[in-house]
């Protein structure tokens, strides 16, 4: 199975070294779905390859690198949730089979603020940071008490989507606004404790394929601000002979190392809780540092490249946007930090 | 001249000027997405501070406005600070590099023939930096081949500020191969109107193309509009780059120190006031941003008291540059995700515009333009520290 | 009147170059005050050189540089008190006499906790961080509630001191506890308002001379660093050749500067107006960026020593020893930055 | 032999005979202000060890204890690290260091000398460093003149680790000046009653001395007592070094890690679990010493799988270093004043003692010795990075 992880991450790396830099979406796509990418972290009981959390991240940190527009994280994220429902079969079979064909179920990659009236189970609120929605069917939902999780369809009365432009153009944003939705129209995931341990679930991928990206993001950037160091000459010398640089780049992929083996240690830690609250705090020391390693290889890297990567057409600037992007997704508001230390502490 | 009495009295009338005359809403004008409203924003903007006489403070006496000492000049842009009056980008390099060039180096029919034009608001650029040329100016290749009376240019500038609205360029060229870098460069000014030039916006990573690409294909320069003597360019370019030193870190210092509301607007909005962890990374940031405008001053002083020596410009560029990157890195980091949604296009918003993830990205202008961060830690620590040089002779026995 | 600051301070360094470092209290207090150091800041009409905080900062920095040991600072603190006290004549002149001719009047160099039994005039309490209290005659103390300033004698009943030993041995603290000491026996300089007022301004003052007393050390430490840097070889270069190394003593240098320039740039401003809140909160930035910076560069230089910075023989670590306590210093508990912040939002 | 079984079974009879064994309160004991009962405590818990087999793990099948695999004495680290159990500190040159280069490098007849000694409590101690040779081990200047049957030694070591209890010395000296400086060294085995030798211990910022300078005045070596050939030194001792490599890290960033409460109990006593400040370092650090645990195990992996390359031993040395600064740095801060005062001597007290002051100047051992974190950068940038060398001829002109 490790073999197979490693064939599909190289398989990955040349599909993405041929869709250019950011990987459009238009492109990227209709080629993963057609090489079975989302079937990838599907359980094999299901028709999936079986390559779990691992497999999925895998494929993030190459998405990431490649500065990937497609919505393949979201589009994890949903299909994870219908895999792991009670849903009866044969519907849940179909489902899959649906989301992994190429119809798009996507999900926000902050948390909605939802709620479901009380009694009557009409849904209202507002979900932000859906990605690509305008290209999805569904959307995987879940309301703030964490009590019932669900698959909203975007082609009914009383759900709205706004296109949130970002500095990242990597990705496309969608404020999604329900009104009233009737929840008995929607296709609902689980509800109560069965809701709150999908959730949590949910928010520990999430982490961990946020994580996965930027990594993927700051060993593609760290690789071409290497490269311009080397090639660029300033006084009679590459600068990559300058060893106030050399140190910088030093402690840059020091850095970058522990975040990637943090992230390698827990996806190997967790594999088989996701649902429970180790898993979850576990997931959130992963995010925390590989989002802060991918800003601060971002950073150092455009003062690195000087003035080229102030230029549009270079690029550099795509990545700091990424970064800085994904630096306030999943459960940013409070700030991660905190939430591990407290965490710690007991005081959670 | 420079009794407090009369500063006192110069700092209150230009500050009553500015009350009466700044603009209101001139951000929202200068920054809308239309080029022609914001070059003629700038435009009323240099007429009205013109006429006042606070365009041309550091001119010499007998020019409108000029005269001043430098401590004058020093209140002129505290003062334009302090009431966020809008900056002249657009005409900078006309008032100082193009002025003060032409006063220390050129001609008397230099002087006579250009400064008029400037005073009447002709746009200048500058020509110095290169792709691939960086921080190291020795290494330019724009060509400059004398032919009788002329020379003919033949390359490539970039980051040339404004060039896109020039009408004139002061450019830095090599007129001889052989000798060491330095000497062969040649200091011309240009017509922009001339045959064989043209201009290309740079599309910057803030939407922004507040620079451009100036490209050279046989353009023919009147050896009369040759500053210096010819292979002295890198002399007059050091003239031209010392003309402004000290004024405008004193007023970029100035503004941060007067954007620091932006922050406390911020936190108010995001109801991060009571954050120890917000309010220590304030706290720090403070007392740094006052440092740096304290350090900006004693510089200043320094100049008018000559006892400047080499290394110290250098503190105050990388002291201001480091702050400014702690305080948009700051905002942008409490303004959360609100933070990371796209406002849209603003053309010339420089700093401290309150959208922080616009102003973090153009914070690095002040890390790599102008002498990177790197090369003023270089100057640092070799000229004001003493610490060893580099050999020239080093290099690499096989180049990469 | 800046010409002779000049002299005053050359002839400082002149002194502490002479006395070694760190510069031991039983050779430079006598000389100290038979050089007239501390009537330096004392007004002119009170028998002193009239140079003010300037004066008595100048020369902090230039102590803080040799490592001073002698307790020079609180007795600032103790005579300026006196000075701006009060007293009514010749009580107040015959105790600047007693102060400057060598009898030692100390204080905190933090906060104390005293308060006064109510109705009868008791004193009781803490004051830690009380410098050579061992050689004093008497320590200035103020209530917890600012409501009293005060003369303490320490050869009275009810008064014990400890020593406290520090990792910083260029200082000798000690704490002192007060024992129901009746306030009639105690020379009060201020009550009320006006003692609000002088604690205020005694708070500025503590606040910049801490801020000068760490410029001078920091200073003194770089240019040791430096000359390290210089001498030693490695790899058949001088270190000082590095440039890695170049670029931090470089940032050193130039945060240096920065935090030198605000604390002139506070002496200037408050020179006249040190007991109100404005003068408090301006000595507070420098304070804290003053103590942070030479911390800075003493974490820095000890790195750039290396294995010779260990060894106790040479001075590197005395440097680092006396900024760690710098920072604690002073009304350090809450932290100097958030006070900064506080006032500044107004939320203080 | 590494069956996920047997590996749980080991750690599990490990764990329970530390919990065992364990010397209550052996840091007072350790730490204490008299020398000879820290020796006695670490000879007692050396002999524990050892005779539980637990004290050379990677000493070759045949050996007590020995034979174990890489993963098995990982193992072992990490539980003595969970069990906060004292560190062998006094026996590690010999028990590592000596044994190793013996094993790898000395002749049958050698480690039949000196392999029983080890395994019965003789102590070892390390004559690398000299005084000026910092990082740079190739400059080293101690001479090792060969007169006969015997080399003898003239010189003065620095930095040796707990040399004023040590038996034994392995000993790098220069035996040729004339070629390249690497080439001239020659490695010897020392015995440390030796007429000649003097030990002073190096007085250092903590109080503590587990440092000693040796001095060599003619001191007589018999060239049956050289490792390797003679101007082989330089290999053997690459040979030492790399002895334990992986394994120290392990232990230590695991240490870190079970440390952490320490910081809570601090917190707490400070009351400051509240403040947003103080756990946004917190947090921060905790995913930091969480990534140095997976660092330094990976690291070990790559080692046992044979998939190391240059440079990945840096970046776990660089990532303790860095990350443990930050440890004790939070823990200095948090402390406030009381931190400041001195609670008296402790010797051998090494990291996360509680007492954070010390426990910060402890750790600049970390970044300074074996390769300061500036040589970790450079040979992650030039190894592992391929970022350009320095070539070997630059040189100042004038020697400053």
């Amino acid at each position: 199975m490790t073999d197979y992880l490693g064939e599909l991450r190289d398989s990955a790396r040349q599909v993405l070294a041929g869709t250019g830099t950011p990987a459009s979406e238009d492109k990227l796509w209709p080629l993963l779905v057609e090489l079975g990418w989302l079937l990838a972290p599907v359980p094999e009981h299901l028709g999936g390859l079986g390559l779990g959390i691992e497999g999925a991240c895998s494929l993030h940190t190459e998405l990431g690198g490649g500065l990937s527009q497609a919505a393949y994280l979201p589009a994890t994220l949903c299909l994870d949730a219908v895999c792991h429902s009670d849903l009866p079969e044969p519907e849940r079979a179909a489902w899959v089979e649906r989301l992994c064909s190429g119809e798009l179920g996507t999900a926000p990659l902050t948390d909605p603020a939802l709620t479901l009236a009380s009694g009557a189970g009409a849904l209202s609120g507002l979900a932000a940071t859906v990605q690509s929605a305008d290209r999805a069917s569904h959307v995987l939902l879940w309301t703030a008490d964490h009590d019932c999780l669900l698959l909203l369809a975007l082609d009914q009365p009383g759900v709205q989507i706004t296109s949130r432009a970002t500095w990242d153009v990597t990705r496309r944003l969608f404020d999604l606004r329900v009104d009233n939705a009737a929840l008995a129209e929607q296709l609902v995931l689980a509800r109560g404790d069965a809701a709150r341990a999908a959730v949590r679930r949910l928010h520990t991928l999430r982490d961990l394929s946020l994580a996965a990206d930027a990594i993927g993001g700051a060993a593609a950037l760290l690789a071409l601000t290497l490269e311009h160091l080397a090639t660029r000459r300033q006084f009679g010398r590459p600068l990559a002979l300058f060893q106030a640089l050399k140190h910088r780049c030093a402690d840059l992929k020091t850095r970058l190392a522990g975040a990637e083996a943090l992230l390698q240690d827990s996806l190997a830690a967790i594999s088989t809780e996701a649902g429970d609250a180790g898993a979850l705090h576990t997931a959130h020391k992963a995010k925390y540092l590989a989002c802060a390693t991918f800003l601060n290889v971002a950073e150092e890297s455009l003062q690195l490249h000087g003035g080229i990567g102030m230029a549009d057409e270079h690029p550099c600037h795509l990545f700091l946007k990424r970064a800085m992007l994904n630096e306030h997704l999943g459960s940013a508001e409070q700030g991660y930090e905190i939430a591990i230390a407290d965490h710690f502490l007991g005081t959670a | 001249m420079d009794s407090e009495e009369n500063i006192r009295s110069l700092r209150m009338a230009v500050r009553a000027w500015l009350r009466e005359n700044v603009p209101a809403g001139w951000r929202e004008a200068m920054t809308g997405t239309d080029q022609a409203s914001f070059v003629s924003a700038q435009r009323d903007w240099f007429a009205k501070l013109s006429e006042a006489g606070y365009a041309t403070p550091h001119w010499p006496e007998g020019w409108p406005g000029g005269g001043r000492s430098l401590v004058e000049q020093k209140v002129i842009f505290e003062e334009v600070a302090r009431a966020d009056a809008p900056r002249l980008i657009l005409f900078f390099v006309a008032l100082y590099h193009a002025a003060c060039t032409l006063l220390e180096c050129g001609t008397a029919e230099q002087r006579e023939r250009y400064l008029p034009g400037i005073l009447a608001g002709e746009i200048w650029c500058q020509g110095f930096s290169e792709p691939n040329a960086g921080s190291d100016l020795a290494s330019l290749k724009t060509r400059a081949e004398r032919r009788g009376d002329h020379y003919v240019i033949n390359g490539q500038k970039t980051w040339s500020t404004m060039a896109q609205y020039a009408d004139r360029c002061l450019l830095l060229a090599r007129s001889d191969r052989s000798g060491p870098p330095q000497a062969g460069l040649t200091y011309l000014l240009l017509d922009m109107k001339s045959k064989g030039v043209s201009v290309r916006p740079i599309s910057q990573i803030t939407g922004d193309d507040e620079f451009a690409e100036i490209f050279f294909d046989d353009v023919e320069v009147p050896v009369t509009d040759r500053v210096g003597e010819e292979g002295n360019g890198w002399a007059v370019a050091q003239a031209t780059l010392a003309s402004e030193r000290g004024l405008t870190l004193v007023e970029l210092s100035q503004r941060m120190r007067y954007s620091l509301p932006l922050l406390r607007d911020l936190m108010r909005a995001r109801r991060c006031e009571g954050d120890s962890a917000a309010r220590r990374d304030l706290g720090a940031l403070i007392a740094r941003v006052d440092a740096t405008c304290a350090l900006a001053d004693q510089y200043l002083l320094k100049r008018i008291s000559g006892t400047e020596v080499a290394g110290d410009a250098s503190m105050v560029k990388l002291h201001y540059s480091r702050t400014l990157r702690e305080f948009v890195s700051l905002g942008r980091r409490l303004s959360g995700l609100q933070g990371q949604y796209d406002p849209g296009f603003m053309r010339g918003a420089t700093q401290e515009t309150g959208n922080w993830t616009l102003d973090f990205m153009n914070s690095y202008n002040w890390s790599i333009a102008g002498g990177s961060d790197e090369i003023q830690r270089n100057i640092i620590a070799e000229r004001l520290l003493g610490m060893a040089r580099e050999p020239k002779n080093w290099q690499l026995e096989s180049p990469a």
